[in-house]
């Protein structure tokens, strides 16, 4: 359990002035991993993307602790190699300290670019937690369909049209992708819930070797709702189970919200209008088979999943 | 009489150590304060494929950094080569070219066409069964080089050679023991 | 016996790669991180090898990629370590990329390029369009004609990158150099520990007391300005070149400078050259000099920062001039090392001399005292005013009807 | 000294004033000014508040200040009107309805 009031005694690491939207979840998501990560000393790296240029725009930066970004698709490259540097440096005696490393990056930067820089960090076994801020989109360049888009929505590179409902295929299953790599950490979680998001840091952090989280982040210009409800509209996305919070830890499977009452993916859509358009009669095949689709995930997930915790 | 500079082309087969042998006579002919230079074939290496190495020796500090087109020495580690590759290529009436094989001097000659007081002949192979038990015939022709070559001392070149794979060697006396042997051997043997 | 011309040097027999590993071994940086390449890829095999052994401290990152490999590099030095790489070719290409992130970043990488032709057709033998395709990367250049000045440059490297603040990559010519196996003289490493140093940066990302952002966006405002410092740097990074090379002359006896002039001072016809080329150019110059012909040679070493001034004070006096690049710009407009040569004499008003631009050894083609012979003899019909000065690029040993 | 210069009056710096490297000192964007970018206010009623925190941990923009007293309790203080962009989260996820939304006064 997370005591925001012990955590709220350490310095604020994330500083106020950056330039991501107002209500932006990327926001949301940097200052709850940092906050979580209070009582270490870390240092962050970070993919391009909108976290990256609205938080670093010189002479501003709204980090307070080491920040380094290079490119787009080297997150985890860019993060086991300060690791590597740490551990040399420490070896031989020139740093004492203990410290950890956290890379950032959207979905963009790592279920599309980044993935093979991500998958070869994470093979090598540094001791780094990887977070992707997922907004299921490229959101920096103006809405454009990453892997991580799900099927039916609307993209400025699929958009809908006469011939087009928008996405055609499902999202790619990173957590999954990750979990093949048996790392000794997993886990998927949501901006909505700070308790299970930080949590969630706070374990990753301390397991000796690699660690990897999935948060989905609604984006206020890219999914279109009213920004006020960035915290509703995930949470619906774990109540209709289309993002199911769960982690993987040494090999187990755990649920770690479980909805009291599995709702209709469509009460996910209709608030979001990147989805609008499958409110319409015509297109309730494409809602049906994004149910049949979410509910097969769900049901795999409670097959695989030993026990259940919730935080 | 010494040359300015020796050049010398070795052929054999990938796996029989043709850019090993050449890459220690480079080192021995150093051992012994000559200038060299010592480089493969370039390309990927494949085993059983033909493949050549090359060695510069001289004086003087080497600064050419092209390929050797005009040998003064000719090392062929395997006779079996002579259909498919050219190991003519390039030499003129003064280069000496020594074959690993079981056959005499105007044997292959005729089968190469080439003038047989530019050739010489030592049966490699059968030293490297015999002394080494394994048909590498590199060093037995290292031992055939150093004769023809006329320039290294055979007592320098044992010595130096002995240095050099004691390491690799350590943990099997009688592997280093054949090798001088063979060396020695093909020195004594290597005939016109 | 081969005589050091350090006092405490030990002669020994090298390839370049074993070489500039060697080096390696000494300099013993705190990170390497790289990803196998032909013809480089021995370099990398051999020091972690050292890693294994314990007889290096350093961490050895054997990433997935060459993206990787100087993403993480450049994360490892800007964590506070020294850090080096090496690659070839298509490798090389695929840092394009991170090249220009290490020195906009000012991080003082080393790296060894294996000079490898470009894809397509794949080929593995030298020429050094890879390196020319980053030359305004912001990285210094260093081409070493043989392995011993592979493994003195690249021990030189580490001092100038720290002191510049900039990533130096050294190369050599693959397989021409990299697999040559030539006579070396390695110093002690109590010598080349000593002239290479502890590094010490001024800010590094490991430093949490000092926390700092690295890596910012720079808008219409501030860009021009940091590119700017960059240019500055490099061009600056002249006399810190030259001031290592001074430094490296006392401890270890051999000399270095921005170029090497050969037999030019008398000269009417020269060539320029970089890379192991320049030594058969030697050897060929001996021979051609025998028969009353006034040619010399000016080799480039420092490629990045352009040595213009030597350039233009060497070249000033010369009547017809052979550029030999290994590369091609495939634009008509002549290739990168003429370019440069042309711009620092015109610049310099320098326009009575007559400059010809030779392509040569290309995928690794042979180049050899005959070809060099020969271009000889068209630099001596143009001085001689029997022919007249080309107008477009001359291709060296190419097959043609 | 980057930062003096910045937080006095924004002014822009020449290339020789600038640290090699592209290198920001930590924390700068306080000086940077949000507040402009709001269409609506939060207003804080700090006698409903319980001072659970939450508004604190779902601000994106770091703009919910808190102190802490003599027991060393956190206490929420209110908004920061400098940086705040009137997203209204911490209205919305606020448990005693102690933020409440209004436009901005221009």
């Amino acid at each position: 359990m997370i005591d925001l009031k012990d955590l709220s005694k350490n310095p604020e690491r994330f500083a106020c002035g950056h330039r991501l939207c107002s209500g932006c979840g990327a926001g949301i998501v940097a200052r709850q991993v940092l906050i979580a990560a209070s009582k270490f000393d870390v240092v962050i790296t970070s993919a391009t993307g909108c976290l990256e240029v609205s938080t670093t725009i010189f002479p501003y930066t709204s980090w307070k602790c080491s920040f380094f970004h290079s490119a787009f698709e080297n997150s985890a490259a860019t993060c086991s190699g300060i690791e590597a540097a740490y551990e040399s440096l420490k070896s031989k005696g020139k740093i004492d300290k203990d410290i950890k490393f956290i890379a950032f990056g959207g979905d963009g930067g790592t279920y599309d670019i980044g993935l093979q820089s991500l998958s070869g960090a994470m093979e090598r076994g540094h001791k780094m937690l990887y977070i992707c801020y997922n907004n299921e989109a490229y959101m920096n360049t103006g809405i454009q369909r990453s892997s991580a888009t799900p099927i039916g929505a609307h993209t400025t590179t699929v958009p809908i049209g006469k011939f087009s409902y928008g996405k055609k295929q499902n999202k790619k299953n990173l957590t999954k992708i990750m979990i093949a790599h048996d790392i000794p950490y997993v886990a998927q979680t949501y901006v909505g819930n700070w308790n299970d998001l930080m949590t969630k840091v706070q374990k990753a952090l301390s397991i000796d070797g690699p660690s990897f989280i999935n948060i989905l982040t609604p984006c206020r210009l890219g999914w279109n709702y009213k920004v006020q409800d960035i915290m509703k509209i995930s949470r619906l996305a774990v109540d209709t189970c289309v993002w199911p919070s769960y982690e993987f830890e040494k090999g187990i499977y755990k649920i770690n919200v479980i909805p009291k009452q599995k709702k209709p993916i469509i009460d996910f859509l209709k608030i979001q209008g990147r989805f609008k358009h499958l409110l319409d009669e015509s297109k309730s095949y494409v809602v049906e088979s994004i149910q049949q689709y979410v509910d097969n995930e769900w049901e795999y997930l409670k097959n695989v999943s030993t026990n259940t915790i919730s935080y | 009489m010494f040359k300015e500079m020796i050049e010398i082309r070795w052929h054999g087969r990938g796996g029989q150590g043709t850019k090993t042998a050449a890459l220690l006579f480079a080192e021995v002919s150093l051992g012994i304060g000559k200038y060299i230079q010592a480089f493969p074939e370039y390309g990927p290496e494949r085993m059983g494929a033909p493949v050549q190495a090359f060695n510069r020796i001289s004086n003087y500090p080497i600064t050419i950094h092209s390929g050797i087109t005009n040998p003064d020495y000719v090392v062929v580690l395997d006779s079996s080569i002579i259909d498919s590759v050219s190991i003519d290529a390039g030499i003129y009436y003064s280069s000496k070219i020594i074959v690993n094989t079981s056959l005499s001097v105007m044997e292959i000659s005729k089968q190469i066409n080439i003038n047989p007081e530019q050739l010489y002949v030592v049966n490699a192979t059968k030293i490297a069964l015999e002394f080494i038990g394994r048909n590498i015939p590199n060093m037995p022709m290292f031992g055939a080089l150093t004769k023809i070559i006329n320039i290294l001392d055979i007592n320098d070149v044992l010595s130096i050679v002995e240095r050099k794979i004691i390491k690799k060697f350590r943990h099997k006396p009688e592997v280093i023991k054949g090798n001088l042997i063979s060396i020695k051997r093909a020195f004594d043997e290597v005939k016109n | 016996m081969i005589k050091t011309v350090s006092k405490n040097g030990k002669i020994m027999a090298k390839t370049g790669n074993e070489a500039i590993a060697e080096a390696m071994r000494q300099i013993e940086p705190d990170v390497v991180a790289a990803y196998p390449i032909t013809p480089a890829t021995e370099i990398v095999q051999i020091f972690s090898q050292f890693v294994s052994d314990g007889i290096v401290k350093s961490k050895y990152i054997a990433v997935e990629s060459e993206h990787s490999a100087l993403s993480a590099t450049i994360a490892a030095s800007a964590a506070g370590s020294r850090a080096m790489t090496g690659t070839s070719s298509q490798g090389l290409c695929y840092m394009s990329e991170m090249l220009y992130i290490a020195s906009g970043l000012r991080l003082p990488i080393v790296m060894t390029d294996v000079n490898r032709a470009i894809s397509a057709p794949i080929n593995i033998h030298a020429d050094h369009s890879d390196t020319m395709s980053v030359r305004d990367s912001g990285w210094i250049q260093i081409y070493s004609e043989n392995s011993q000045d592979a493994y003195d440059n690249i021990i030189q490297a580490v001092k100038i990158a720290e002191r510049a603040m900039l990533p130096v990559i050294v190369t050599m010519d693959g397989f021409i150099i990299s697999h040559c196996m030539e006579v070396v003289e390695v110093y002690r490493d109590i010598d080349v520990k000593k002239f290479v140093g502890i590094y010490k940066p001024k800010r590094y990302l490991l430093d949490i007391k000092n926390p700092y952002t690295l890596g910012s966006i720079d808008l219409q405002d501030y860009y021009f300005e940091h590119r700017y410092q960059l240019a500055k740097a490099v061009v600056d990074s002249k006399k810190i070149i030259l001031d290592v090379a001074e430094e490296f002359k006392e401890l270890f006896g051999r000399e270095y400078d921005l170029c090497e002039k050969y037999m030019i001072d008398d000269a009417e016809i020269a060539m320029i050259v970089l890379g192991s080329t320049a030594g058969t150019i030697k050897d060929e110059i001996k021979k051609i000099r025998e028969e009353g012909i006034k040619i010399g040679l000016l080799k480039i070493r420092i490629y990045r920062p352009f040595p213009v001034e030597q350039v233009v004070e060497n070249l000033k006096n010369i009547k017809v001039v052979a550029v030999m690049d290994r590369s091609d710009s495939c634009s008509g407009a002549f290739s990168p090392l003429y370019s440069d040569v042309v711009s620092s004499l015109y610049s310099h008003g320098i326009i009575d001399i007559k400059v010809v631009n030779y392509i040569y050894g290309l995928g690794g083609r042979e180049i050899n005292n005959l070809h060099i012979k020969n271009i000889c003899d068209d630099l001596n019909k143009i001085l001689l005013g029997i022919e007249k000065q080309p107008y477009e690029v001359k291709y060296v040993n190419i097959r043609k009807k | 000294m980057i930062n003096k210069k910045i937080k006095i009056n924004n002014e822009r710096m020449f290339v020789d004033e600038l640290i090699t490297g592209d290198i920001v000192d930590a924390g700068t964007s306080i000086y940077f000014k949000t507040g402009s970018w709001r269409s609506e206010m939060p207003i804080f009623d700090k006698k409903k508040c319980v001072n659970c925190l939450i508004c604190w941990i779902s601000c994106p923009d770091s703009s919910i200040k808190i102190s802490f007293d003599t027991k060393n309790i956190t206490n929420v203080d209110g908004i920061d009107y400098d940086h705040c962009k009137g997203c209204g989260i911490c209205a919305s996820e606020c448990p005693t309805k102690s933020i409440t939304m209004i436009e901005e006064k221009k």
